[in-house]
């Protein structure tokens, strides 16, 4: 086994800790934290795949390398996104989670919209 | 080998004229946005309407190798003939929401800019973009890009009233959309990995039945039926797509689950090898043939009127599903048939869901509330409107003569001639279920209004739109059936 | 002449990752905010100094260099404020 | 050898180590110090992986930024505890969860595990594709031109995020600036450093996106950089961000994705179509897309940070009230 293919199981075990975060903690703003640790995990694999593809003098593939850089920015973007509505959702209602509400409030009154 | 071929250019222009009319509209504000968008989807018809018509002269995928840099190492859009219809289908139903936002998002000459106003004529152009890019995208992980766009768009949109009660659906959508995306991300990643490319064209006939293919497949595809809502990940769609506005919630039933959809295809029918797709389909229809009954059977008992649609939503998209183990036949001519059958059915369920959507938005504008029980007297007020709900309900039934009938029964007789014929049934009992919904609804909005309800009249132009959406959603159904052999263009 | 500045090197690096690790047990094992925050920034700000020094004779010009030891100030200034910081903070929670 | 065999086995089992504490961690704010050194460990894995660039993205955007944002929110989230433990998953629940990870981790190694050997590899046709451009980091190379269309939608996001943040808004408070108000603070360490670290701070970002394009660093790394020294002197009081209505503000966001969708287009007149750079002018019209997407990068960053805007009225009609 070699530290690449060590390094790979820590990618598989990044995503599982992340899943299991984002599936069985209640609360948003954790479901948020484990979702960027899942994320850590793909773009992780993409690492090892880099790696792995190490040639031509280069220690990793570039093209993989790219493609994290570009997905580290947009989950970025996605977390921001995640963050505010947990915050706004937080400062109008004081929900800190995205539980069912109790029958009443289930259905949305669409009466007043435009 | 991907060369650039004749048109190839106007791919380009899809994709970059929306997102340069969003950065402007962006900068510029105000009134500004609302005509840039106009203009700019105005346009993006005119550019989707050539390139169908450039796909179905030449008979062949158009294609551009983006900067001259062959795949693996570049990357290129291609436009096949599914690319080809949603393109025009997208084009088509964004076109009529945003003349029908014109008039609750309106900004008058030297009025001051509005939240709500500035983000509509902002993301509708995004919206645009994000399609383009989801339809047209030729590699895995711009596809991500691409599906990371359209969620965006898609919350912004859903959040666009700014409802405290909304926020908490929104929220949830956000968390299964994020999900589907990271898996999705991850299947792309393995198969990097496996075969050093992610190009579409490239990975096809190149997959292998071993274990880091079949682990991407699966994953992606969790992810990809998590953003379509596809049963059992079905739960967050309803309350998202009701609780929004009724132009959001149109797009995001009409064209936003379709862009998940479209790369689903794409992935089972191009990057994965024949042996997954023989038994990996049969278990999506049977989840599709399980959303149609659910789907339906809960519409039918929904109180609000938004509330059914969406709910109908869930079942539609679950014909979707019954193509996969069809298309995997022996038959030729029935694989065939459910090809055009499924694609019909995306693009007929997006004009005449997005039309019932806006039917109900008015409804719901001109009673004051939406209740089911108390839609007496609406069709006295607008009759368009009612008209076109009723019209894009027979769609969605299946009868004859509009695209869902087209559609539904093209994947009948699939189902038939490749022997599988219990999935014929599961669309015949869908069909009546729809029935029972959209005629409790026509039924009641017929009714004679009750004692002291005050319905306001709705302006006539958004009434026309909607129309427009139904009557497009109909006429699908009388094309000539060359026209229908668009669809069957670079067809797997 | 090189196996000077070897040594060099590698009794400044050692001693700075000594005095990490002591900012680092010293971060566990003390009882309150303040004493903490003491541990982690002194020994750390030492530490750093003590690694940048002995990467300094290696550096393949004048360039890197002055970009190592910007590196330590960059960590000190900052450092130092969240520390203050921090302080103000435990103080304010204190009272 | 196996001293490098051993370091990877440490740094793997510390990641795991961190993730899974930050999971179990009993404050919100305890679980966001995890992932932030989940995050800094992250990029040190980076480094051993040899991929320099992301290392730096890691640890500027992944633990950095992400961190900074979750850790504000933290901050303004409070109570709510009975309804945290009414939706909190029953026991039976959460073992099928982790029964899911586990099988899914499970599954995920078997597949990693056997990927072929020898690995395809783009490196060759990378490194030979990026000799011509000029740029000596190939990282950059497929970032601007062979993946260009990547980066042109990534920093179309950028600017839908930006939107879609603000457009949460409530609607009085429709052309505010971003973000709450902060107190000014004449004295005290935050305000030293808002006015003694930027003038550095900026040289650095500046240093890093410029230097991408032949060395490890780059525009989104740069850009973060910037991002913070510009919202240091918003936090301290002694700078007000402009209100988001201002056109020079929005056109900071949208220059750099602006300036490459030109480009771009200008490929039909100048050189082989879209996105593609006439040979003699490839590296400068590249460094010039750079230039205006590190602005952008800087100005979005600092605007989903802030946030959407959170005070009343617009810097300049707050005065006018006071009046």
């Amino acid at each position: 086994m070699s530290g690449t293919d060590i390094l790979a199981l820590a990618a598989c075990g990044l995503v599982a800790i992340g899943l299991y975060g984002v599936v069985a903690q209640a609360e948003v703003l954790r479901k948020i934290i484990a979702f960027n640790l899942l994320g850590a995990g793909v773009f992780l694999l993409f690492g090892v795949v880099a790696r792995r593809g190490a040639a031509a003098g280069l220690a990793a593939d570039p093209v993989p390398q790219a493609m994290v850089i570009t997905g580290l920015v947009v989950a970025f973007a996605a977390t921001a996104l995640a963050l505010v509505l947990t915050l706004r959702l937080h400062q109008i209602t004081g929900a800190a989670t995205v539980a069912e509400d109790p029958p009443s409030g289930a259905a949305p009154d669409p009466a007043s919209e435009p | 080998m991907t060369a650039t071929t004749p048109g190839g250019w106007l791919l380009v222009l899809a994709l970059t004229l929306p997102a340069g009319a969003m950065l402007l509209g962006f900068v510029a504000g105000g009134r500004h946005a609302q005509r840039i968008a106009l203009g700019a989807l105005a346009i993006w018809l005119a550019i989707a309407l050539a390139v169908a018509l450039q796909v179905q002269a030449s008979g062949a995928p158009l294609a551009y190798v983006i900067g001259g840099w062959q795949p693996p190492l570049g990357m290129a859009l291609r436009a096949d003939g599914l690319a080809a219809a949603m393109l025009l289908t997208g084009a088509v139903v964004l076109l009529a929401v945003a003349l029908f936002g014109q008039g609750a998002y309106d900004t008058p000459r030297g009025a001051a800019e509005t939240r709500a106003a500035y983000a509509f004529w902002c993301f509708l152009p995004a919206l645009a973009a994000a399609l383009a890019a989801a339809f047209l995208g030729g590699d895995l992980f711009n596809l991500f890009v691409a599906l990371e766009m359209l969620t965006f768009t898609a919350l912004a949109l859903a959040c666009l009233d700014g409802k405290p009660s909304q926020f908490k659906s929104e929220l949830r959508y956000l968390l299964f959309a994020l999900i589907g995306s990271v898996l999705y991300l991850l299947g792309a990643g393995l198969l990097y990995g496996a075969y050093g490319t992610l190009d579409i064209a490239l990975l096809a006939g190149r997959t292998r039945a071993d274990a880091p293919t079949m682990v991407a497949g699966a994953l992606m595809t969790a992810g990809l039926i998590a953003k379509m809502a596809l049963f059992p990940l079905h739960f967050w769609l309803p309350p998202a797509h009701a609780g929004a506005p009724a132009a959001a919630s149109a797009l995001l039933s009409g064209l936003v689950v379709k862009g998940a959809f479209v790369l689903l295809l794409r992935l089972w029918f191009w990057v994965l090898p024949a042996p997954v797709v023989l038994g990996g389909g049969t278990v999506l229809a049977a989840l599709g043939a399980t959303a149609i009954v659910i789907g339906s059977v809960v519409a039918l008992r929904q109180e609000r009127l938004k509330l059914l649609v969406a709910y109908s939503t869930v079942a539609q998209m679950g014909y979707l599903f019954l193509m996969f183990p069809l298309l995997a036949a022996a038959d030729a001519d029935a694989a065939s048939r459910a090809w055009l059958g499924g694609v019909l059915q995306a693009v007929s369920h997006a004009l005449a869901k997005s039309a019932m959507f806006l039917a109900a938005g008015l409804i719901a504008v001109s009673l004051g509330h939406d209740r089911v029980t108390s839609l007496g007297g609406a069709a006295r007020v607008m009759p368009i409107t009612v008209i076109a709900f009723a019209l894009g309900g027979l769609s969605l039934m299946g009868l004859p003569p509009s695209g869902g009938f087209t559609a539904k029964w093209l994947l009948l007789r699939a189902s038939v001639e490749t022997g599988q014929w219990w999935w014929s049934l599961v669309i015949l009992t869908g069909g009546l279920l729809t029935g029972g919904y959209v005629y409790r609804i026509v039924a009641a909005a017929l009714a004679p209004p009750a004692p002291g309800c005050v319905a306001r009249a709705v302006p006539r132009p958004q009434e026309l739109c909607v129309l427009a959406l139904a009557v497009a959603s109909m006429l699908l159904g009388v094309l000539p059936l060359y026209a229908l052999g668009l669809v069957r263009v670079g067809a797997p | 002449m090189s196996v000077v500045i070897g040594i060099f090197s590698a009794v400044c690096v050692l001693a700075g990752a000594f005095f990490f690790l002591a900012g680092t047990v010293g971060l566990i094992r003390f009882p309150d905010t303040l004493s903490r925050v003491h541990a982690l920034t002194k020994a750390d700000n030492l530490g750093l100094g003590l690694i940048v020094l002995g990467l300094l004779p290696l550096a393949s010009g004048a360039g890197v260099a002055l970009k190592l030891v910007l590196i330590w100030a960059l960590v000190l200034v900052g450092g130092a404020t969240a520390a203050q910081l921090i302080g103000a903070a435990a103080a304010k929670d204190e009272r | 050898m196996t001293a490098g065999l051993l370091f990877d086995l440490m740094m793997a089992l510390a990641v795991l180590g961190t993730a899974a504490w930050t999971l179990a961690a009993r404050t919100q704010f305890a679980a966001v110090i995890g992932f932030v050194a989940t995050g800094l460990l992250l990029s040190l894995v980076w480094v051993r992986l040899g991929a320099v660039d992301v290392a730096l993205t890691e640890a500027a955007i992944g633990a950095g930024a992400t961190g900074v944002i979750i850790l504000y929110v933290v901050a303004r989230l409070r109570g709510g505890t009975a309804e945290i433990s009414a939706a909190t998953p029953s026991r039976a629940q959460r073992a099928l969860a982790a029964l899911l990870a586990v099988a899914v981790g499970g599954v995920l190694a078997l597949a990693v595990l056997n990927l072929p050997d020898p690995a395809p590899s783009l490196a060759e046709a990378a490194l030979a594709g990026s000799a011509p451009l000029g740029l000596g980091n190939p990282v950059s190379a497929v970032l601007m031109a062979h993946r260009g269309l990547d980066t042109l939608l990534e920093s179309v996001v950028l600017v839908f995020a930006v939107l879609a943040v603000w457009s949460m808004a409530a609607d009085h408070r429709w052309g505010g600036a971003p973000g709450p108000v902060f107190r000014r603070e004449e004295s005290g360490p935050l305000s030293l450093l808002a006015r003694v670290l930027p003038p550095v701070g900026i040289v650095v970002g500046i240093y890093i996106a410029w230097v991408g394009a032949d060395a490890p660093g780059g525009k989104f790394q740069g850009g973060t950089i910037l991002a913070a020294m510009w919202i240091l002197p918003w936090i301290a009081g002694l700078a007000r961000p402009p209100s988001i209505t201002d056109w020079r503000l929005r056109l900071m966001i949208a220059a750099g994705p602006l300036t490459f969708l030109c480009v771009g287009l200008a490929g039909f007149a100048v050189a082989d179509g879209f996105l593609s750079y006439p040979p003699s002018f490839a590296k400068p019209l590249i460094l010039l897309i750079e230039a205006a997407m590190t602005l952008s990068v800087a100005a979005a960053l600092a605007c989903l940070i802030a946030g959407p805007p959170e005070r009343r009225l617009p810097p300049e009609s707050m005065a006018a009230d006071r009046r």
